[in-house]
């Protein structure tokens, strides 16, 4: 049996669908090789290698493939973040405060866009704070030292920090209807470009996998979830704030895209898209990550980001006739 | 004639080891050293010898007996008796000058004064051509004359010394002999040398003291008597005066008694 | 009979000795005063708790990591990859540190490099590790090897370079050659000083596991502490700092230990 | 007249000192023949030039991030800490060493906790280092300082401890009293080896940076590394690893002319 | 009546110093060595009487002059002219036994040979109840037995010695004069022995050369006249033989006169 190396980013339920259908024996004919790197930036170096074939992480990077010109593509969008990711503002302050303070979000991750955007909807510049370079679990103690101003965090951090200081509050988060159209704060799987070309039935079929995994997990989520929570050692019900128990999407958590969302997505199927997205909105989603990158000053051109983005492999899923569509269940 | 400055009075040393074993170095040691008189401990290796000098400097506290300088106890290590060891211990750090004042500086000798007796001391020794050199720069018989000069300086009652010149190369040995001859005279100050080698010791001593090994007791109190009239010099004289010959082998003979037990 | 006059000993005393008993009962004393103080802050609600969990917590966790967690057997996998990466960076460095150290031509080669590289901060070439080696093993053993390897070689090199030239000219009059000199003179005369160098050494590699088990891993201690971090687990975090802690003493002992029985006729005896 | 059947020299001699000439094309041979396996390598595209880019494109890359991008600002910070945290790790160090050197009853009380906390994986401290010190420069401070202040201790105690008792019972016998003895004999004896030790320490220090600069922060080599990486911009990271090479390799000159510098007395002369 | 077994023939040696000067440290010096014969090497510090030793050994190659070994020039060290030095050589990883045992080793001795012999000269040197024990657990004198049972076990033509008792107190000097004395005897092996001690190159030597410092040059070889009916023992005749004390005294002033220069 021929064995694809897939790497996971970080230990993330969105990403362990993969591992469901290798565990109920989905994908029969490939061996998957799972990796978690909590190191999402080692996975990345790793796919561009060739030292894995598949990698589900944030969709956020696309851009820098492009610009790099590695061998990555991105092959498919597989949920957005709904309401994951949060903007913390400390207790006594408002928006309109915080120019000169310092807020904090990892530099050049996905946080550092969410703050980003929200400052640009309340007015602020992004040149107009103090940015300091912390991960969400970092950010906790001078949040609760009262250093920080603000801060991008996910659970469950929020959680413990609004009970310990009180009067801090969440001013944005990834399931506002104006940060969910921006498209930009998503989970992608990318691939290795020769790995596509080279063993093209391969990917096609770690692909499909991938969604019938999905299926699986919609049709038995507390067995999938429980599955899940093994995989990646986490509490089965720290799953369930992420994932959710309906099948579907959890607020506070993400929503899982549908094949035929996600092929939506790509524009290879016809249709609307939910949360206010557009059909075929997947170049101009990286391409408004490009831009917000320059405008943080990480990237300096604007660049063609369809040349990391390749939609060919869900388009001849589509063709070749697979759908998948379901909501919430009952 | 002279009166007594150091008095040993049955001295004994007793070091535990490990595991509650005892070893009693010294047993019940008694001498004396008179005033301005060079004192030599002389026995086989291990009898004790670093040992006794050690307790008088103060450095290991005796087990059994009282040591008594001048009128008052020994009870630590203190200014009024110096110690010059084998090993060099300059101080690599210092210039000649500034070793020889260490002492004095720390015992709060105004600068002037020290400033004068360091350079007394450092020509007493024939190091003046060397005053500002640091120790690195100097033979080892120069820097053991160093390690003298800081010790006299600091004005001793005492001078106690461990194989000073083991270490030297016959030449400057005989230099070095001849030098602590010279400063017994003029420095006035008592010493008690510790040493293995017997032309040093008769050359040296007003008296000997024989220490025997295990456990080290003194064996034999031998005042060489062709000296009565002074340290004879140069050294070559020694060897062709009249007792020097008897005594030297007496020494060796009581040596290689000891020797053997061992 | 002390004379009643002896030195009253004082509690510092310049190189004094201390009895086993005031060694026993400092060393005791100190941990008791660290989680003294430790257990007071957090009681005392001075520190948040949130962060810095109490020292009973934080062993009843460690208890429980192990009874029920399974913790032993991410021990086993750090311990492994320590052990293994260390062994590596030995079987390099110490017959590369003993030729420099023995063949000054050997030295002029290496030692400009070597040098350089050992302020190589290993972290940073993970991406390259993992562009290399895959997402097996192989990287995590590598960037701990890196992690250590220049610095053992310029020990084992400089230890060398220390033999006492008596020795090796002692074994060129007895008729030795040059491989005889090296293997049957220069490496026993060095080896418990390469055996002490390693001691020091390995307390590096420790230092190093929590960045290595990060990469592409989920067993180990470093990453059980990685996901802790994620939950905000302090009192899971703060036990692999002891797990960790505790083992590198245990190697120190045994390293210890090793020496003693390596080379036994180093032991003191006689005056 | 050298006799004709002079001993022929070999390149490989035991101890036998080497030209200067030679040590200088050796050290120089090395350094080409490592850019050559990589300029070989990515030209003759055996690795990916994307992921391993050519040393010429490194040093281009370097070029301009001297020259465009004001790297020496980044430079001037990163040495700026390296700078700060290990001169407050040398400062607590070298007391408490000398001390714990020179009392057993203080080393009995410091030594088991000192010799534990070496193994400390300094990385899994961040959080709780950010708590307690904000996002300043305080907790890079700290982690630098964490990850050499252990090691640095034991250090200078065991060369303390190395202070030959002669000279320590001369000062003694000098009528100094402890404090005389620890300032005026002990410290001075010490400080060679001591500046020694902190030589090689230095080192550890920059091996932390690229750690330390990924906490809180945004400028130094480190977080320039650290976006290189997010970027996978591999020139950029080679660059920093070229970079802090370089710098190591140049404190370590600074250091050994301060050496020679402060203790010029221990140079050789004489026979 | 014995032949030439080591022949130094205006043997010179100028050392590179830093900053392209030159020392001079040995000039010229000639000199034979009889078959098993104990030639004694005299002189004031650094007049360059290791450096000549070692040249002899091969271990630093001459500048100028030939040295002869039997018949065959010496281009190296070899197994033919073991050497013992002042600082202890035993390897403290093997036993006594495989100390001595080791020379023959290397050279493909045969096991049961190799032990036959280095019994026979551990024994010779008076250690046979320590042939299992480490070096640590002996004392220096006996280290130093060592160091020649496992030189003559190698059956060297010549045995090389830099003042192989200065580190060691006087009875145990004595001791391992004596033993040399019979080693010469027994063994039937030349020796070219460096020391400081005038005592011990009186009482060892057949020959003594002595070097001026300065370069280093002989400035006289002495024969003791009186030992031409071979050595006396025990030692303490020695001081009484008539001749000694004149021997004794006219190498304390060549001595002291090369001190001068210094
Ligand atoms: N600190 C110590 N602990 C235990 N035993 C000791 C100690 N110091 C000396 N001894 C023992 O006491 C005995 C006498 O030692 P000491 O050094 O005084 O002899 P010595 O006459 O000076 O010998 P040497 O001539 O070799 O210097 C020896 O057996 C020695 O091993
Ligand atoms: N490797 C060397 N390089 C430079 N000079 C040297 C070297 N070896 C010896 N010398 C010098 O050569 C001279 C003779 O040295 P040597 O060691 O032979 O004297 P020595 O007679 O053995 O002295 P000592 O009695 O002190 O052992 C000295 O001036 C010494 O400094
Ligand atoms: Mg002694
Ligand atoms: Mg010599």
């Amino acid at each position: 049996k021929d064995s694809v190396n897939v790497g996971v980013c970080v230990s993330w339920p969105g990403y362990g669908m993969l591992e469901v259908a290798k565990e109920k024996n989905l994908i029969p004919d490939y061996d998957l090789n799972i990796t978690i790197f909590e190191d999402p930036l080692g996975g990345h170096a790793a796919l561009a290698a060739g030292q894995i074939d598949v990698y589900g992480c944030t969709a956020d990077y696309t851009p820098l493939v492009a610009e790099r010109g590695t061998d990555v593509v991105n092959v498919a969008l597989l949920n957005p973040s709904y309401g994951v990711d949060h903007v913390i503002l400390a207790p006594d302050v408002t928006p309109a405060d915080l120019k000169g303070k310092k807020v904090s979000a990892p530099q050049a991750y996905i946080g550092q866009l969410l703050m980003g955007v929200w400052l640009d909807g309340e007015g602020i510049a992004p040149g107009d704070v103090e940015w300091v370079n912390l991960n969400a679990d970092e950010a906790v103690g001078p949040m609760l030292s009262g250093d920080l101003s603000a801060a991008y965090m996910y659970e469950p951090w929020i959680t413990k920090v609004l009970e310990a200081s009180p009067g801090a509050k969440s001013v944005a988060n990834t399931s506002d209807p104006e940060i969910l159209k921006t498209g930009i704060f998503m989970d992608a799987l990318y691939m290795n470009k020769n790995f596509i070309s080279k063993r093209r039935d391969a990917a096609l079929a770690v692909l499909k996998a991938r969604w019938d995994g999905l299926g699986y997990w919609h049709d038995h989520v507390e067995e999938t979830n429980q599955m899940l929570a093994d995989f990646l050692q986490w509490p089965v019900e720290d799953i369930g704030y992420v994932v959710g128990t309906n099948g579907k999407s959890f607020e506070g958590g993400i929503y899982m895209f549908d094949f035929d969302e996600s092929a939506k997505a790509c524009g290879v199927l016809e249709g609307d898209m939910p949360l206010d997205l557009s059909n075929g909105f997947m170049p101009e989603a990286a391409a408004l990550t490009n831009d917000w990158w320059v405008k943080l000053g990480l990237m300096k051109d604007k660049v063609d980001v369809t040349k990391a983005i390749d939609c060919s492999l869900m388009g001849d899923l589509a063709a070749s006739g697979y759908r998948q569509a379901f909501g919430p269940n009952e | 004639m002279s009166s007594t400055v150091l008095q040993l009075d049955r001295i004994s040393k007793t070091f535990q080891l490990g595991g509650g074993r005892e070893l009693t170095a010294v047993d019940r040691v008694s001498f004396e050293v008179e005033e301005n008189a060079i004192c030599v401990l002389l026995g086989p290796s291990g009898c004790g010898k670093s040992t006794v000098l050690r307790m008088i400097a103060g450095l290991e506290t005796p087990t059994g007996g009282e040591i008594t300088l001048g009128r008052h106890p020994v009870t630590g290590p203190g200014r009024d008796r110096g110690m010059v060891f084998q090993a060099y211990t300059s101080f690599d750090w210092l210039t000649v000058r500034r070793n020889v004042e260490f002492g004095m500086k720390i015992n709060g000798v105004p600068a002037g004064e020290r400033r004068e007796r360091a350079e007394h001391f450092i020509r007493l020794v024939g190091l003046s051509k060397f005053l500002d050199a640091y120790p690195s720069q100097l033979s080892g018989g120069m820097r053991q004359r160093v390690a003298i000069a800081r010790t006299l300086a600091n004005g001793p009652e005492l001078l106690l010394m461990d194989e000073p010149f083991g270490a030297l190369d016959a030449e400057t040995r005989w230099q070095m002999q001849e030098l602590m001859a010279d400063v017994a005279e003029q420095a006035k100050t008592g010493m008690v040398i510790v040493t293995h080698d017997i032309e040093e010791a008769i050359f040296l001593a007003d008296k000997i003291v024989f220490l025997s090994a295990h456990p080290g007791r003194v064996k034999e109190e031998i005042v060489p008597a062709f000296k009565a009239g002074g340290r004879i010099r140069p050294k070559e004289e020694l060897v062709q005066t009249p007792g020097y010959a008897e005594l030297e082998r007496k020494i060796m003979r009581l040596m290689r008694e000891e020797g053997q037990h061992e | 009979m002390r004379p009643s006059h002896a030195r009253k000993s004082r509690f510092l005393e310049v190189r004094r000795s201390i009895p086993r008993r005031q060694a026993i009962l400092s060393a005791i004393g100190i941990w008791i005063v660290f989680f003294g103080i430790w257990l007071i802050a957090t009681e005392g609600g001075w520190v948040n708790e949130l962060l810095v969990p109490s020292p009973l917590k934080v062993f009843q966790t460690t208890w429980n990591l192990f009874v029920d967690r399974g913790f032993i057997g991410d021990i086993g996998i750090s311990v492994g990859r320590v052990v293994i990466a260390f062994a590596m960076a030995a079987a390099l460095s110490v017959p590369l540190g003993v030729m420099m150290g023995s063949f000054p031509a050997i030295e002029a080669i290496f030692a400009p490099f070597v040098s350089a590289w050992r302020y190589l901060p290993a972290p940073s070439f993970i991406p390259i590790l993992l562009m290399w080696f895959g997402t097996g093993e192989a990287p995590k053993l590598a960037l701990l090897f890196l992690g250590v390897v220049f610095f053992l070689i310029t020990l084992v090199m400089d230890h060398t370079k220390n033999v006492r030239m008596e020795l090796i000219e002692t074994a060129l009059t007895l008729g030795a050659n040059r491989s005889v000199t090296v293997m049957h003179v220069i490496l026993p005369a060095v080896l418990p000083d390469i055996v002490t160098a390693m001691r020091q050494m390995l307390a590096v590699t420790w230092t190093y596991l929590v960045i290595a088990e990060i990469v592409a891993s989920t067993t180990g201690i470093g990453a059980m502490m990685m996901r802790a971090r994620r939950f905000l687990k302090t009192d899971e975090i703060l036990s692999g700092i002891i797990v960790i802690g505790a083992l590198g003493l245990l190697f120190d002992l045994l390293f210890k230990a090793a020496h003693r029985w390596l080379f036994p006729y180093l032991k003191e005896s006689r005056g």
